[in-house]
């Protein structure tokens, strides 16, 4: 019921959000947010009890079902969290509700916003707990049509564009994997939708098959991910998204295609694994570096931040091709939560600061760090954190990557994508001068004022989060190495 | 030549009979009454179909009239649809009745009757001359319906299109028919199929001949699917016709070429499909076909600007994906056809109602003229959204899951063996288009919601263009979420055929 | 106490965190907090440094794991042993002085709090990198290091030169960070773990390759390269005056600086087992100093002259021990891990003083310029005459302390002629430099008379903490007296305790170099005896090329960051064009295609191919003509399609399951979505002409 | 049966032929009763000469002349609706819609 509860309750949030007459705004934030808030303390509750009660084994925990949903389509309503979901239900948990509180300055058609919002959320947390391929590609896509409608209704000026290319490339994945869903369903012996069974027998397919496989879920991931060649959505869905928007692509979104990765294409294909380790790492490293580079070149805040998501979530593709080493997956997971956390931050404070100045370019600003201490530390502080700080949640996970990749992939290769770290110090540290410091101009800005407090409640989670997990990541790890030794034990097969 | 009377078991026939005679009733009724209410002829229509449905429902399986006439699972499912699309159709012409159709109300809703009967009478025909009478049957009053706003001179226009190819087809499938006939030595066809098997065991040169009567057939009913390259009316007609009728046409049509389709290619020439049969296989003949449509429809309709235009191209690239099914004749592959067709009435009479709704209430079938309808009616604009995506095969409308069987259908005959390799070709190239079609699926969306200013037309719904909005709702988010019953029902089609591998 | 030595670092953080969160309106109480903290730690240090001694250096550890996978723990602890312990007082020490002397220094600042806070971060980082017990939490303080560093030197950003000096600060310590990560990584790879004991103690017992070994020693080193500033990294240090000078003082006497030697000596015996690391290490610190040397000859502002003094003090410490590890390594008896890290303590401590001094000189007159000082010592007599003791000290004058360590790294290169007749040419240069620095500002006629007259000697609070240093810079030496059977050689030592002889020789020597430094000096600047502007007209090109720093900025400038930053734009050019680049080639595809439709059927005359089209947009036009609205022609049509379906009669050829079709087909689709986003994009962009077309 | 066939086979290609050709929508229709004519032959000969045991094909044939009968009262119907709106019943021009 656990896990079911945090699908339903915002698609209940939904409906009681569209019953609500259209003018009340504050009516239509509150209950959101109190719908929202309820599967966000379900996730806190699911970690924590995890935690302490689940993390010793890898089995599924809280598992539901498998129910009859479609029995002529062999479908099944299937629920179950393990070690590498739960992390990813507390980030989406929190970010959604921060998102929605972050959007509390919506006042255009609130009520749809709301609405699609919440929607969005049960289809995320619909992603990270389903076990049946039937319903995992459900969820997957329903999450593109409300993300259609926000960034389309509530974007900036090239929204129409960045809304449909979102959605087309997304959907362009998305045939791939349901190519794939059927060939393994139908290569199945009995036939099966079931993640876990399919996992088990996954190995047992030929090579080529597995071949075709592997490379069609990796397309309609990588989509997602982005893997470096499939990436030119994400600049422009980041840049004209609305704010919290931005946070949940980034934050969750991103996410869902390193998770599904790691739920499903990894062990299910080990010996196409295998062959194709190599070529993924250099993907990886080219997006590192590439997403870096690009970085530097951009004059608008936003799409610096974009960018940098690209080279952030190569690191994770380096990780993934190191999948024999439990200390590279560890940091893969480090990562996507760290990413969510920081990058989401990074968005909330960017949209701060254009609610107010009504721009996003970098050369424009300068020395805001003397009108705006507060909000200009904040930001500090998560440009350190992207930038991989130590005794932030960054550091540690870019740290684990590189440690536990050197030993498996190819050194040279690892020791180029180290270079990141110094452009990604060079991209970030160069927006904090350009923007920060540097001499203020009074005239244009003197009227800016400093983030406000419900501001700061959308990012002080965060922060703490991010240092929490920086100074002590010992409790997150533990929470699912169980779960990445047994991953180990399947792509090792 | 002794001759028996068979047995007819009328009892069988009685929802035909029932509609035919409930349609004579409809234009005695429009006459004698001398057309004063606008609506009651169009509430009789509804109740006539009502009723014929619970007369469907209790009317049993079995066949009477010497095996020409016979009820079999596949005949009750479609007959379901049918009375579905035509109910639905003629529930969103009551705004025509307003202005433009003023003296002819009882023969329109009569000629949509008696297309229905055809239709059904099609459907229940396992013998080709019944099965063509059902054809034209269904055929004739549609081409009037195409052309009967009189003075506008699109829809004469595309009554005469409709009507020459028409026309046209059906002789060329008539004689397709009769080199079968030649061939087989019966109109049977089940006894067709044997008969055939043992003339190609016997005479193998008689490839020649059969493959020329397929290639006519096919041609013959390739027009009612407008799969191409049989498919240019539709467009045009679409676009012509009254808006009702291009709905109707759209579904009950095409559903009818379904059954024909499925009667004469799955049940008579199955022998012939299959790689051993390389020479007669009309499998791949299909299957280009079907790749053409999904190709031409879905590209085509990208550019268009007007709705029933790319609603008609949007037709034309769906009966792609259902030829995927049919192609693959696995015991899946009926049912996902079954099921396909069943959400997609649902999902296009939706989207052609919301259509004529506007076109009544604005008079331009523009999709630039959609601009800005979120925000004067948003149920409306909500309604056609989720008729677009569920025909764009979005989860978890019924379009998605409905796509999901056609290609899971697809893709267990590809694996089944290489000589069924080439089924890939058709689920790539299906998948990949159903990428284009989104793009113009939203078009509508976008004009709809994405724009700043609100549109200068606001639509209230009647009665029965409400409901109809709500039946293409509740069955698309319906049968979306629990499919299951709609599927059982349809795999007793190829269950009741038997003969399927698997 | 040493079991709560981890407290030392954590009191700076709680002052952090008070004065960020709690204190930041009210000044004195940060600044009295910060201090009392550092003043607690400083109690602690040496409490901590006696137990130490009184355990005779065994060392002390504890610790805490931070993550822990089955390959691989990472901890976090402490490790208190006498370098430990040694460089604890040190740092506590010269911060307390600091942190005092900023109370007068940065009187009526507007982020007065925020400075406090931001120094108390600054030694907290480098107490807990001093603090570690192993590489990877090593690591960790040393990035929060740069950081503050970054805050500190950018802490008066609205100067452009202060943020772009912080920028680079971090940006070029990070190139050095680099290195010391991929060290790590291979550290983790081969040896499984970071603990320093566990490193040591593998490394001795020859697990690794030797030429793994170099490679890793290198790497490590490559991080001190960055942090201590030296060759080819140290443009940043110079630039990084630009911050308030307590912090300069800071960076370049106890903390920034010091990490990176305080690493070599930490990891010395990475370097002893390898030959050639410590030869590499060796060559680049005398490289460094003589370079850094030679630039502080000519340059004339007075924190710049004390930057590169700085380098060239750093560069003798990372040869000393670098020729610790090439000397012990083949065997021999050296004094060189004694030598830097003594030094590295007593350059602590007269640096500390002399960038005070300057500081407070500054304070004085408002200028960094020494050509606009002189005379200053009538007006300002307590700085004058401990900048002067710092002076003698950093020179090697008998008995000052830097005299005993200098005399060490001498002494450390016997047997390495090079090296040892370099290092007096930088110890005369040395002295020749700083008393060219006090003659100018302190002696002589005031050049800027109006500064003069405003000149004026600085508060207690600034002055008390010069005097303590001073104090420091003439005593702190003693403890390393050659004549010492418990002196600090035998305190903190790798392997065996390096036994101490005075050698006379060596410290006449040394003396008579710095001695002459000092005359020459004199001589050029006081007496005006040799004119510095003829030797500056006869080595016009020299001097030049000295004046510019050897033209390093620039060599980077044009080198290595306007290529990449090129690069980066070119890249993003590429990410705007790419699709374009595409798409172009399927447009031209498709027109070709269409050319060939248009042979093919002569009713396609103009319009449907204009070249302007798209690969849908082409099609569509194709499908336009097929669509006449002609039923005949639909009809024809119709039969036309029967004829080819039976024509069709080949077999399709599906794609077997190989794999370089699987990659065309990867290859393809991203093609395709990218003409797909190009047509929509064009789709949008020309919206308004598409729909009045039709 | 052969000559049979062979008519038809011709007559049919005439229909054919016409229905593309003909400029007159009258001259279309006339050809698509050829057409139905064709098929018809065929359909008698094949019973003639192959199934002879029942007669099957003459009342499918039969069957066609009504339907035909019926389309081409259908037919004639749009053609008069055409000739009201054009003013003419020349094929080429109906094709306001296209594309």
């Amino acid at each position: 019921m656990l896990l079911s509860s945090l699908i339903f309750v915002p698609l209940i949030g939904m409906i009681v959000v569209m019953l609500i007459p259209k003018d009340k705004f504050s009516t239509i934030r509150w209950t959101s947010t109190i719908f929202s808030m309820i599967p966000m303390f379900t996730s806190f509750w699911i970690t924590w009890d995890y935690f302490f009660n689940y993390s010793g084994s890898a089995a599924m925990a809280y598992v539901e079902g498998p129910f009859k949903w479609i029995p002529s389509l062999n479908v099944h309503y299937f629920l179950g969290v393990d070690g590498i979901s739960v992390p990813l239900l507390f980030l989406t948990g929190l970010l959604s509700t921060i998102s929605i509180v972050a959007s509390f300055g919506i006042n255009k058609r609130v009520k749809e916003y709301f609405a699609f919002f919440l929607l969005l959320e049960a289809s995320m947390m619909g992603v990270f707990v389903s076990l049946d391929f039937f319903l995992f590609y459900v969820f997957w896509e329903i999450m593109l049509v409300p993300m259609y409608f926000l960034i389309g209704i509530w974007g900036g000026p090239r929204k129409e564009y960045a809304a449909i290319k979102f959605f087309l490339y997304t959907l362009f994945g998305s045939i791939f994997m349901l190519v794939s869903i059927l060939i393994v369903y139908f290569t199945s012996q009995p036939h099966t939708l079931n993640i876990l069974t399919l996992i088990k027998q996954g190995s047992a397919l030929p090579y080529t098959l597995q071949m075709v496989c592997f490379i069609f879920f990796f397309i309609s991931f990588g989509v997602k991910v982005p893997i470096w060649p499939l990436h030119t959505w994400l600049p422009d869905a980041h840049v004209e998204a609305p704010t919290a928007v931005s946070v949940i692509l980034a934050g969750v979104l991103l996410k869902m295609g390193t998770y599904a990765m790691l739920r499903i294409s990894w062990p299910m294909f080990p010996k196409a694994l295998h062959s194709l380790s190599f070529w993924i790492a250099v993907i990886g490293v080219i997006a590192i570096i590439y997403g870096a580079l690009v970085s530097m070149a951009q004059k608008d805040l936003k799409k610096l931040v974009a960018y940098s998501s690209v080279s952030h979530m190569g690191y994770c593709m380096v990780a993934l091709a190191a999948y024999t080493s439990a200390t590279a997956i560890t940091g893969c997971m480090f990562q996507m939560v760290s990413h969510g956390l920081i990058t989401g931050a990074l968005f909330l404070l960017v949209g701060v600061l254009y609610d107010r100045a009504h721009t996003r370019e970098i050369a424009v600003f300068g020395g805001l760090s003397s009108k705006l201490p507060v909000y200009s530390g904040i930001m500090l502080l998560f440009s350190m954190a992207a930038l991989g700080l130590p005794g932030m949640s960054g550091f540690v996970s870019e740290f684990m990557i590189f440690i536990g990749s050197f030993g498996v992939l190819n050194k040279v290769l690892v020791s180029i994508a180290v270079l990141g770290v110094v452009l990604g110090a060079t991209y970030m540290l160069r927006m904090v001068q350009k923007v920060f410091l540097g001499e203020f101009n009074l005239e244009r800005w003197g009227g800016l004022t400093d983030i406000n407090l419900r501001e700061i409640i959308t990012v002080a989670p965060l922060a703490v989060l991010v240092i929490a997990i920086g100074v002590y990541p010992k409790p997150l790890a533990d929470l699912m190495s169980a779960t990445i030794q047994h991953f180990i034990t399947l792509v090792v097969r | 030549m002794n001759f028996q009377l068979p047995e007819i078991h009328i009892s069988l026939m009685l929802p035909e009979l029932f509609l035919f005679i409930w349609a004579l009733l409809i234009i005695t009724f429009d006459v004698v009454t001398k057309r004063k209410n606008e609506h009651t002829v169009g509430y009789l229509a509804l109740l006539g179909l009502l009723i014929d449905g619970a007369i469907l429902s209790v009317t049993g399986y079995g066949s009477g009239f010497g095996n020409m006439f016979f009820n079999d699972p596949m005949a009750l499912f479609f007959k379901v649809i049918f009375l579905g699309s035509a109910f639905m159709a003629i529930a969103s012409s009551f705004g025509l009745m307003h202005q433009k159709i003023v003296n002819h109300r009882g023969e329109f809703y009569a000629l949509i009757l008696f297309s229905t009967v055809g239709m059904m009478f099609l459907s229940s025909s396992d013998e080709l001359l019944s099965l063509y009478i059902g054809l034209e049957l269904t055929t004739i009053p549609l081409f009037v319906l195409a052309a009967f706003f009189k003075d506008d001179r699109l829809s004469v226009e595309a009554g005469m299109k409709y009507f020459v190819i028409g026309a046209f087809s059906s002789a060329l499938m008539l004689y397709g028919i009769s080199f079968l006939y030649g061939l087989s030595g019966t109109t049977d066809l089940v006894q067709m199929k044997i008969n055939l098997a043992i003339t190609h065991l016997t005479f193998k040169d008689i490839g020649v001949i059969l493959s020329l009567a397929v290639l006519l057939i096919l041609g013959g009913i390739g027009f009612k699917l407008a799969l191409p390259p049989f498919h240019q009316w539709t467009p045009d007609v679409y676009e012509g016709a009254p808006t009702p009728v291009a709905a109707f046409l759209s579904v009950g049509s095409k559903a009818a070429g379904l059954v024909a389709f499925a009667k004469i290619f799955i049940n008579g020439l199955y022998a012939f499909y299959g790689a051993e049969m390389a020479p007669n296989d009309w499998g791949r003949l299909v299957g280009v076909g079907a790749i053409l449509a999904m190709i031409i429809g879905n590209v085509v309709a990208i550019r268009q600007t007007n709705i029933k235009r790319m609603l008609g191209y949007s037709s034309i690239a769906q009966v792609g994906y259902i030829m995927i099914g049919m192609v693959s004749m696995n015991e899946f592959g009926l049912t996902s056809v079954g099921f396909y067709m069943f959400t997609y009435m649902f999902a296009n009479m939706g989207a052609f109602a919301v259509v004529a709704f506007f076109e009544d209430k604005s008079g331009s079938c523009q999709i630039s003229s959609y601009r800005g309808l979120s925000k004067t009616s948003p149920f409306l604009a909500t309604s056609l959204t989720m008729f677009l995506l569920s025909l764009a095969g979005i989860p978890p409308l019924a379009g998605f899951v409905a796509k999901y069987a056609v290609f899971a259908a697809a893709i267990n005959m590809a694996t089944s063996g290489v000589a069924y390799h080439w089924i890939f070709w058709l689920v790539g190239i299906g998948l990949l288009t159903s990428v284009f079609a989104l793009f113009y699926y939203v078009n509508p969306v976008k004009q709809m919601f994405f724009s700043k200013e609100d549109s200068p037309y606001k639509i209230s719904l009647s009665a029965p263009a409400f409901t109809v909005v709500l039946i293409g709702l509740i069955g698309i988010v319906l049968f979306g979420l629990y499919p299951d019953p709609i599927l059982q029902f349809a795999s007793q089609i190829s269950a009741s055929f038997g003969f399927l591998p698997h | 106490m040493t079991k709560y030595a981890f407290l030392i670092p954590l009191l700076p953080l709680l002052a952090f965190v008070l004065i960020v969160f709690f204190f930041r309106w009210k000044e004195k109480l940060s600044s009295l907090f910060a201090i009392a903290m550092i003043i607690i730690s400083w109690v602690m240090s040496v409490m901590v440094l006696l137990e130490t001694i009184a355990r005779h250096g065994a060392p002390y550890e504890a610790f805490y794991q931070f993550i822990n996978l089955p390959k691989f723990i990472l901890e976090i602890g402490i490790l208190v042993d006498p370098l430990t312990a040694v460089m604890l007082m040190v740092v506590t020490t010269v911060g307390a002085c600091v942190e005092v002397y900023s109370i007068g220094y940065m009187h009526g600042d507007p982020r007065f709090s925020r400075f406090f806070a931001y120094l108390s971060l600054f030694l907290f980082s480098m107490l807990g990198l001093v603090v570690a017990n192993n590489f990877f939490m090593i690591f960790i303080f040393w990035e929060l290091v740069g950081l503050t560093s970054y805050l500190l030197i950018g802490f008066w950003f609205e100067k452009k030169s202060a943020a772009d000096a912080c920028k680079k600060a971090f940006i070029t310590t990070r190139v050095g960070d680099l290195g010391f990560l991929v060290g790590l990584f291979m550290m983790g790879f081969y040896l499984g773990t970071f603990n320093y004991g566990g490193v040591f103690e593998k490394v001795a017992a020859g697990v690794v390759p030797a030429g793994i070994l170099t490679l890793m020693a290198i790497f490590v080193f490559g991080g001190a390269v960055g942090k201590s500033a030296q060759f080819p990294l140290h443009v940043w240090l110079p630039d990084a005056m630009e911050g308030p000078t307590p912090v300069s003082a800071l960076i370049h006497a106890a903390t920034m600086v010091a990490a990176g030697v305080y690493l070599v000596a930490r990891s010395i015996t990475l370097y002893v087992g390898s030959t050639e690391a410590s030869l590499v290490v060796a060559v680049i610190g005398i490289v460094t100093s003589v370079m850094a040397a030679t630039i502080a000859l000519v340059q004339n502002d007075i924190k710049r002259v004390l930057a590169y003094s700085t380098i060239s003090q750093l560069g003798y410490m990372i040869m000393a021990l670098g020729l610790y590890g090439y000397d012990t390594s083949l065997g021999h008896h050296s004094a060189g891990f004694y030598a830097g890290t003594f030094h590295l303590m007593t350059h602590a401590f007269f640096k500390g003083l002399l960038f005070l001094g300057a500081g407070s000189v500054i304070h004085a007159v408002h200028t960094n310029d020494i050509q606009d000082m002189g005379g200053l010592l009538s007006k300002t007599k307590i700085t004058a005459y401990t900048f002067m003791i710092a002076s003698l000290s950093i020179s090697g004058i008998f008995p000052f302390s830097g005299f005993w360590s200098k005399d060490e790294v001498i002494a450390s290169t016997g047997g390495h002629p090079i090296f040892m007749f370099l290092t007096l040419v930088v110890a005369f240069m040395t002295a020749f430099y700083m008393w060219r620095l006090c003659f100018l500002t302190f002696f002589g006629k005031p050049r800027d008379q109006h500064r003069f007259e405003h000149a004026h000697e600085s508060p207690k609070v600034m002055t008390v903490p010069l005097m303590i240093l001073a104090f420091l810079s003439i005593f702190a030496g003693w403890v390393g007296l050659p004549w010492l059977s418990n002196g600090f050689s035998s305190f903190v030592f790798h392997g065996e305790a390096y036994k101490t002889e005075a050698s006379w020789l060596m410290m006449t020597i040394s003396t008579i170099v710095a001695g002459s430094g000092i005359v020459v000096a004199y001589l050029m600047y006081y007496k005006k005896v040799i004119s510095p502007e003829r030797m500056m007209e006869r080595f016009k090109p020299i001097y030049t090329l000295l004046y510019n720093k050897y033209y390093f900025d620039e060599l980077y400038q044009v080198g290595v960051l306007n290529p990449v930053m090129a690069f980066g734009r070119l890249m993003w050019k590429f990410d705007a064009k790419v699709i374009d680049g595409l798409v172009n080639f399927t447009g031209w595809f498709t027109i070709v295609w269409a050319d060939i439709q248009q042979w093919f059927d002569k009713w396609i005359i103009d319009g449907a191919v204009n070249g302007s089209g798209w690969l849908v947009r082409q099609g569509a036009n194709v499908l336009k003509f097929i669509q006449s609205g002609s039923m005949q022609f639909y009809a024809l049509f119709i039969l036309t399609g029967i004829v080819l379906f039976g024509i069709f009669k080949f077999e399709l050829v599906f794609i077997s399951y190989r794999w370089p079709t699987l990659s065309i087909i990867f290859i393809l689709s991203v093609v395709l979505l990218a003409g797909v986003s190009r047509m929509i994009q064009g789709g949008y962009e020309t919206n308004e002409n598409a729909e009045s077309e039709e | 049966m052969l000559a049979y066939l062979s008519l038809a086979a011709i007559l049919f290609s005439i229909g054919m032929f016409g229905v593309i050709t003909r400029r007159n929508v009258i001259g279309i229709m006339m050809s698509l009763e050829l057409m139905f004519n064709a098929v018809n032959i065929n359909f008698v000969a094949f019973n003639k000469f192959i199934v002879t045991d029942s007669l099957l094909g003459q009342i499918f044939s039969a069957f066609i002349i009504v339907v035909a009968a019926a389309e081409a009262v259908v037919g004639l119907a749009i053609v008069l609706l055409l000739y009201r709106n054009w003013q003419g019943i020349n094929s080429d021009q109906v094709n306001v819609m296209k594309w």
